[in-house]
């Protein structure tokens, strides 16, 4: 492809723009090729979608074209949606990595490092199967304490909770290295 | 790209120095290639003596610029004095034991100097494909059709970055005093040692002492264990009974998870 | 178009798809249709994209197919997307070749071949989720070793890391300066 074509680049601009573009601001982006070129070339794609019988075809919505998948995929295309991976919101992972860390721990632990109520995030992380319950504390009230399962290891690709990387190790590489203690250099050019 | 050359000049003193970016060598190696590169030496056969010398004349331009030098660089200002007075010495007796061969100081630098060089094209050849974000675009627009039907259900997706940083950032913003509060006992593996034994606990709700602990273990796994078992006692997580005297030792799990009163192990045991 | 063609439905779901599909991701997507197929309705797809020069291309990415735009479009492209482009210094560029071709490695290697402190380029790669942390290594001190993720692959345009350069071996030093040697880039991510 040694000078693309002008088909060329209006799908390519066709697929990445985030919402349908107007003849008009195609043409802005293409001050390089006239209009009428570029209306020609809009209708030559949307011909070709449609011969091909492809998955996507190219339509004309609010005044502009937009490459959109065929409405009758729609049946396979949620499938796609299914079965990804869950989204995990920073409290989650906040409170994940207190119980990491700091297990076993009671819920009131928890709550007063982060200092918010936790019970949602935990009772999530339950049914995730990343923490269980160990157990109950023995002091008044008996709390439920909390621990990592196996399930946990496995998603973090861990062995054992030693391979957890340590608080100093992640510190460290916030740090500039402390050199020890350089004797003067002789920084003086020529031989000693 | 001319980033070399214009260090090289700014080096040789005949540009002006301020209109060129100081931070130009990436590290004492890319300098040292550098100065080999442009003394056009044999990497094999660095005359050490001169390189030396170039280097620490680099360094105290810099200290003239009053430009904070590395550490790094310093580092590596001292190994090249260390390999160019090894050098100096006359050669020694060979060691007995050793095969006679003199290794060459300088073998350890050349080959770091031959990996950087390595990885550092590697790097540009990298840094010269087609990046997905730079030179090539992925459609990235979420169909409105499709964001409305959201189950998420798949497998877990989580990274070990951002749980560790996660603590992290947590104890760096909760006052010290609160987190050695909630501390109980420092050592993972103990809290690993912990996890082992409720889940075995689980299994078999019943264990000889001995079961616990393994021959085979370092000293150091058996003392964890042994912390694990008094804290499992200590948070009435499992309960201790022995027979007689001498008799084994069992240990029992303590886990009031519902347990149905009744027959378990610990009653039919005397 | 009565029943859509499976060619039609693999091509919307890699349209819609927000990350490269692995087959076995499209068979589980596709049950009615069996993985030998499917590889081929992939080849052909990719072949009617090459021989329509089209704007877009299939390409084989982080050992999943993905619509991609083609390189030479950039000037064009780069007009309307949005965001800055992903930029690297040649400190990371250095640190996530030594990675990538040295993983699993630890920071500790890292900085004896590079030379200087790298623990703010480690954390600032991590931060971009080009590499990871894997684990630890099992050698006194336990330290973190790090490796690239996918999307390390994503963005290099890498199958997977056999598809990364081989070293080349050293040239003499006083030949050409490294970064004026150009060597032919394999900007095709797909298998030739």
């Amino acid at each position: 492809m040694a000078t693309p074509s002008l088909n060329a680049i209006i799908e390519a601009l066709l697929f990445v723009a985030d919402a349908s573009l107007t003849v008009d601001r195609l043409s802005e982006l293409l001050p390089e090729y006239d209009r009428a070129t570029i209306r020609i070339v809009l209708q030559e794609l949307r011909d070709d979608y449609e011969a091909r019988q492809a998955g996507i075809h190219l339509v004309e919505v609010a005044g502009g074209w937009q490459l959109r998948t065929r409405p009758e995929l729609m049946p396979f295309l949620s499938r796609l949606v299914k079965g990804k991976p869950p989204r995990f919101s920073p409290s989650a992972m906040e409170t994940l990595a207190i119980v990491a860390y700091r297990q076993p721990i009671t819920r009131q632990e928890v709550e007063y490092l982060r200092g918010v109520d936790t019970g949602a995030v935990l009772k999530s992380l339950l049914e995730k199967r990343l923490i269980r319950i160990l157990g109950k504390k023995d002091i008044p009230g008996r709390p439920i304490i909390y621990g990592t399962t196996r399930d946990f290891l496995e998603i973090f690709n861990l062995n054992d909770l030693k391979g957890l990387p340590t608080l100093r190790e992640m510190q460290a590489l916030d740090e500039v290295p402390i050199y020890e203690v350089q004797e003067e250099l002789p920084l003086k050019a020529g031989n000693p | 790209m001319g980033i070399a050359a214009d260090a090289a000049s700014l080096f040789d003193g005949t540009s002006s120095a301020y209109s060129v970016k100081l931070d130009t060598f990436e590290g004492p190696l890319d300098l040292l290639l550098h100065l080999i590169r442009k003394n056009e030496l044999d990497i094999y056969d660095i005359p050490i003596a001169l390189i030396t010398r170039q280097y620490l004349e680099y360094l105290s331009f810099l200290k003239e610029l009053n430009l904070e030098v590395a550490g790094d660089f310093l580092v590596m200002a001292s190994t090249l004095l260390q390999i160019k007075s090894r050098m100096l010495l006359p050669n020694p007796e060979p060691e007995e034991g050793e095969d006679g061969q003199e290794e060459d100081p300088r073998a350890e630098l050349v080959q770091r100097l031959l990996d950087y060089q390595r990885y550092k094209e590697a790097g540009l050849h990298l840094g010269e494909r087609a990046l997905l974000g730079r030179e090539v675009f992925t459609r990235r627009v979420v169909d409105p059709d499709l964001s409305a039907v959201s189950v998420d259900d798949g497998p877990l997706e989580l990274d070990l970055f951002d749980l560790a940083e996660a603590f992290r950032l947590l104890l760096s913003r909760v006052p010290t005093a609160r987190v050695h509060e909630v501390i109980g006992f420092e050592s993972i593996s103990i809290a690993d040692a912990i996890n082992e034994m409720l889940s075995l606990l689980q299994e078999r709700e019943m264990l000889a002492f001995e079961e616990f602990f393994n021959l085979d273990d370092s000293r150091e796994r058996l003392i964890v264990t042994f912390l694990a078992l008094l804290e499992l006692c200590r948070l009435k997580l499992a309960k201790i009974l022995q027979n007689s005297g001498c008799g084994t030792i069992y240990i029992y799990p303590a886990v009031t998870v519902e347990a149905a009163d009744g027959v378990n192990g610990g009653d039919t045991l005397p």
